[in-house]
């Protein structure tokens, strides 16, 4: 591996390198190897590591390159939580073996990753969590209970936060792990939503015991840690850049327009209202990611964030009322557990439904308006009595 | 002027139906079931006299008002009790009253054999009469899609050709459908040469399904009045209870303050559905009453289930707390007997704002 | 004087013998006294006090009684701070000299009342104000600046909160006065708004005499005297009984109506919903209307006044859209301070701008949410870390 | 891909401007004045090369891109700036880009002569061909009502008949409205056999209008994002170092979450409006780009300017603050060159969204 690429066109040709090599495997997995050792996964990660230390914006221009010339990919939509949570935290706050362990398998797909941060009694408040974790001489067990962790049931691997320490304020008292999804102790529950599936899952740890080597930075310092995954978790939301029409909007726009016999007059100031919010919310995820592309992050994407679930539930809801009799069916309550179809193939009724759940999960409204609010605007914080004591001393 | 609080007949009537339903409805584990409808309540709501609330006393019904009906309703949706009582006792006993049919009534008020309107739950009753079956003399073929409170019937009332006709429900076909309200399952249901006796015929015909629509859209407002209750008082328990940050919820703005537009709804709500119910019990201004009811309690409806969905959190997205089920009625209710906007539609005509 | 009558008929039979009476004044403020001093103003107030101790339901008998006989009416608009606030302040906390000298010229109209309660630092927090008032051998001496005072340029009296104890917490250091409005060191400015009127005044205190006599109840009860006051003035703020199509909303529905050439199809669906969103505000008012009538007042008077803002400022901008080229212009900025057309008679643009301060005037949205959630459904207080420090020590 | 993003050009042309503008403009001064146009601080402008920014540099112009415009556009607008920018520059620029004509471009890009296009301010690009004037032969005849930027024009550009004619504005009865944005004056425009000069005919003039009615409403987008932006800062200030129960207002989540709301528009709005000014440029989709822009940045004004009114409590509603300048300028905009339900309507042509 030589210098990193700068531009487009070296990395277009690195690709074509790798490609026009004579001992590349056609093996799926195999081949994921080759690329990830030549570099060629995340090309701005180090050396040695997937990457060669090159500009984030030139991934986009190495991954069109693997597409065009039809190679498998990782499933990233599969491995969401590793590629976007997971290693940039393992990255930043890894010690050598654990990147050098973790990072090669989690990108091609070898095994799957899961979160476990949420709990029932801590939500939007996670630095309140209750998961406990404490220190014999053989290392950490862990007891306690995790919810909404998608993929659980297939992950290797799960990121966990757990409270080592009740007597600190909440914010000291938590170490980051990784923990063994196959360590005796884990049970995975499917949660069913109202959609009637089970897209994820509650986890119980029972005295589940973890190496010291699982720990992920210091003791006490899971927050921090949890920090550089949150972040991350937020700038991928912004999702994939869409063409005008690529969203739901893009449903409802062609009903009205192929099915002219459920038009409606009252309806159709709403439509042409939701498709404007549309096109300007688009509009403004495409801005975000230029801005990225320069290096310039803005904090616009916590308000594409906010302003896309908004969106999602309005346009969702007036289908329902376009469909009007077709939307008091269902298709099927009781889903299987695999791979369901894409969001465009579902009823407008499973769409409503399932997009309530926008506005909470990632962050709810609320607590992104908050942070906007005080981060960006520079607002003042409400008082706060729940920093500066005793995680046991709280009310809860 | 029309009366818009409740009378102490009224308060006393829904202190026993709370009480009762508080008892023996339990919406969740029934829609686990493979019969859906709970017919036992139905039974207990005709023990109470309530299905034959509107039928006259000498036929074994309790000659009350619509409001009282109205009342039942609001205590219904707050259970999001899965009986046919909007159906059956409202639409249906309307029809009848219409018609004039004192056997049918009597066993509708009896709750032994409950009627429903063979027409589709989203149809608006200004289009009422808009018939898919036809009727070669009393032989009825075709279908009807999608129709409310019909799958335990005993009798269907069937608009056909340019009557309105009695079909025994077992010579029917009928097929469940995947409601989006689980609570209150719909039907497809289809005649082939199926018998049926003529109720009434033209204009008559026309009236008795109108009026049955109108009072089902009047009286409807009142359900979704119980139903945003209950979504108002559960969230409201919630927040007071569920900590986050050191304090409960409900004492951060964000989730008060939303919780008060939601009363504020409510009891704009209220007011509007007692005025709907009034005009039907005083059979004045019925048509802008029930157009008003629905474009305005819908989407009230509406509002206080998405916002007890929100503020509860992730628990508000998992199909074990109930918010679900009052989400999927909320949503289903803004679509029967016409969505909102086809109601704003309608009121343009009935008060002259013309469109442009 | 007899017993107090208790039906509506019995209510009606004394106006007619009332204006049965041989010696009846016909000058307007002379009639006005006699009314009063037969029990017949506000038919709920103690006999000797203008009333009979009747049932409060049976003043718009006694009133419509004697409108429909012609007799003249007190304005009650003009003296509304009078009729609305003091009043009920001075009858449950003035004294028996206070209540004798005061009550009857302000209900005939001859004594018009200001209220000086808001400052420019204390708006939402009115009980944060810092008006004072210091005690000496011959009375108080007040020094403070007032605003919002509507009518103050024509009052003889002002009700006047002022700290009396700047080392108490803040609501225990107010007292409640009586303020001579002709005294040295009043000053009375106008108040120009956004619609270039000036319908409200600044008052400025300076050194300003006051005898101890004019203090209603107890040195530092202020603030319990001022929430008599405050309850009052939310419970009239209901307004009228009216009509359908009675407010704003017939002035939006007359012009949709009558002028076609205006009408757009964008716009149909927003003019119904203003319709229905009114008519459901109506009934709202309506219900609580009857309420009040068989004594049980609800909390619904507050929802009456938050949605009532909401309502006319939507309708009076929806006026602007539908109005479109006509919205472009104003009638006159400058408005001289004299009684201006009621409100129907305005431009839109004035009733748009004017509108702005529905949700302002007489508690904010904003505050008027709080109140419904801690009050009405019981939601717990947000913490508060100015309750108990003396008002001396709070940041400003 | 159109770029979104500010160019390095534009972001010091921005810092420049703003910081002529903190020195030199004073609009609350200016509406109290009778000559409301700031005469001065459009000398200003042009000495800094904005009023020619379109015009070809050969003609003493910038020769820069409307994108630039824009820019100019939003600090106007977050100033409140009484000068005629928009209407001169923007507008009438346009459509003597699009006649070609030398002398009148080189004297409004001198700032010398300004150029009004004489058009009611309310009236959309869709419609743009819709003369109230007539003319015979050279002589013009007929009224314009409601004409933004034209009072201090010394040539207003006049639809009449088939042509687009050239008029000397002394020539011209000009009266002042009582506007309800005093930072932008309105006037009605009389002509009485009036002479002008033809500068196009038939489709030529019709061009001409329409782009520059596109144009207008387009950028008129960036000025709208200028006074949102403005509001907006306003009301955070405020909040900052407003106390009320011994805390900053802005930590109340109330306040708090209603700015996070008016940034999130904010932040769109932007997004928008730079896509309108890069469609303009780049002569691609503008005119879905033009009513996007309107159906769009127009509410997001409003609603900047009625939460700063709002957040500031009584002082936001007095004179003497300037908020009302800006709710005044967000109100008139939103129905210039059109209402967002006529760019919606207009939208659902162009992107076969067609009525029910």
């Amino acid at each position: 591996m030589g210098s990193p690429p700068t531009t487009a066109d070296e990395a277009r040709a690195l690709v074509e390198a790798f490609l026009a090599r004579g001992d590349l495997p056609t093996e799926k997995t195999e081949f994921l190897r080759a690329r990830f050792d030549a570099g060629l996964a995340w090309l701005h990660y180090p050396a040695g590591l997937g990457g060669l230390g090159a500009s984030r914006a030139l991934q986009p221009v190495a991954d069109e390159a693997f597409a065009a010339a039809g190679t498998p990919d990782n499933e990233p939509r599969r491995i969401a939580v590793g590629l976007g949570m997971a290693a940039p935290t393992l990255l930043k706050h890894g010690t050598a073996e654990q990147r050098e362990r973790y990072l090669r398998p989690l990108w091609t797909g070898e095994e799957v990753w899961c979160q476990l941060f949420s709990e029932p009694g801590a939500g939007s408040d996670l630095a309140g969590l209750a998961c406990a974790a404490s220190k014999d001489a053989n290392g950490w067990v862990i007891t306690g209970q995790k919810v909404w962790t998608s993929q659980a049931h297939y992950a290797r691997w799960g990121i966990l936060l757990a409270r080592t320490d009740p007597d600190l304020p909440k914010h000291q008292g938590i170490t980051f792990f990784v923990c063994d999804m196959r360590a005796p102790g884990v049970t995975v529950r499917p949660l069913r939503q109202l959609t009637g599936e089970a897209e994820f899952n509650e986890v119980f740890l029972d005295e589940v015991r973890l190496p010291d080597a699982a720990r992920l930075g210091e003791v006490g310092d899971g927050w921090s840690v949890a920090r550089t995954t949150l972040m991350n978790e937020r700038v991928s939301i912004g999702g994939d850049a869409l063409p005008r029409e690529g969203g739901a909007i893009g449903l409802l726009a062609r009903t009205w327009r192929d099915r002219p016999e459920l038009r409606r007059p009252g309806l159709h100031d709403a439509v042409l209202r939701a498709w404007v919010r549309a096109e300007a919310v688009r509009l403004t995820g495409l801005r975000l990611r230029q801005q990225l592309a320069v290096g310039e992050p803005g904090p616009e994407g916590s308000a594409v964030k906010l302003a896309f679930a908004g969106l999602l539930q309005e346009i969702t809801g007036l289908e329902l009322e376009l469909l009007a009799e077709a939307a008091l069916r269902h298709d099927e309550w009781r889903q299987d557990r695999g791979p369901q179809p894409e969001f465009p193939l579902r009823t407008a009724t499973h769409r409503y439904l399932r997009a309530r759940g926008s506005s909470i999960e990632g962050g709810t409204s609320e607590i992104l308006r908050t942070i906007i609010g005080e981060r960006v605007l520079g607002l003042p914080a409400e008082p706060r009595a729940d920093l500066a004591v005793a995680w046991r001393e709280l009310p809860r | 002027m029309t009366g818009l609080l409740y009378s102490e007949v009224e308060s006393a009537l829904r202190a026993e139906l709370r009480a009762m339903l508080r008892q023996h409805s339990d919406p969740p584990a029934r829609i686990e079931r493979a019969d859906p409808v709970d017919v036992d309540l139905w039974r207990r709501l005709a023990d109470m006299g309530l299905a034959g609330l509107l039928v006259p006393e000498e036929l074994g019904g309790a000659g009350a008002s619509p409001r009282e009906a109205a009342v039942v309703l609001e205590e219904l949706g707050r259970a999001v009790a899965p009986v046919p009582y909007l159906g059956c006792a409202v639409v249906a006993g309307t029809a009848l009253l219409s018609c004039g049919e004192p056997d049918l009534l009597a066993g509708l008020a009896a709750g032994e054999r409950p009627v429903a309107l063979a027409v589709p739950f989203a149809g608006p009753p200004s289009g009422a009469w808009s018939p898919t079956v036809t009727a070669a003399g009393d032989r009825l073929t075709g279908s009807v899609r999608a129709v409310a409170d019909a799958i335990t019937a005993e009798i269907l009332l069937v608009p056909a050709g340019a009557g309105l006709f009695a079909v025994e429900a077992r010579r029917v076909r009928r097929e469940q459908c995947t409601s989006l309200d689980e609570t209150r399952r719909l039907c497809d249901l289809s005649f082939d040469g199926t018998p049926g006796r003529l109720l009434a015929e033209g204009a008559d015909a026309e009236t008795a399904v109108r009026d049955a629509l109108l009072a089902g859209a009047a009286l409807l407002a009142s359900e979704q009045v119980g139903v945003a209750e209950w979504c108002l008082d559960t969230t409201v328990e919630h927040a007071r209870g569920r900590y986050q940050f050191g304090r409960p919820i409900g004492s951060f703005q964000a989730v008060k303050h939303r919780l008060a537009d939601v009363w504020v709804a409510v009891t704009q709500a209220r007011a509007v559905a007692r005025y709907a119910a009034s005009a039907v019990a005083e059979k004045s201004e019925v048509e802008v009453a029930a157009a008003l009811a629905q474009a305005h309690c819908s989407g009230v409806a509406v509002e206080a289930a998405e916002a007890c969905v929100q503020l509860h959190g992730g628990i508000g997205m998992t199909w074990e707390h109930p918010a679900h089920l009052y989400l999927k009625r909320a949503r289903s209710a803004a679509l029967a007997y016409g969505a909102a906007d086809v109601h704003r539609a309608r009121l343009a005509e009935l008060v002259d704002l013309p469109p442009a």
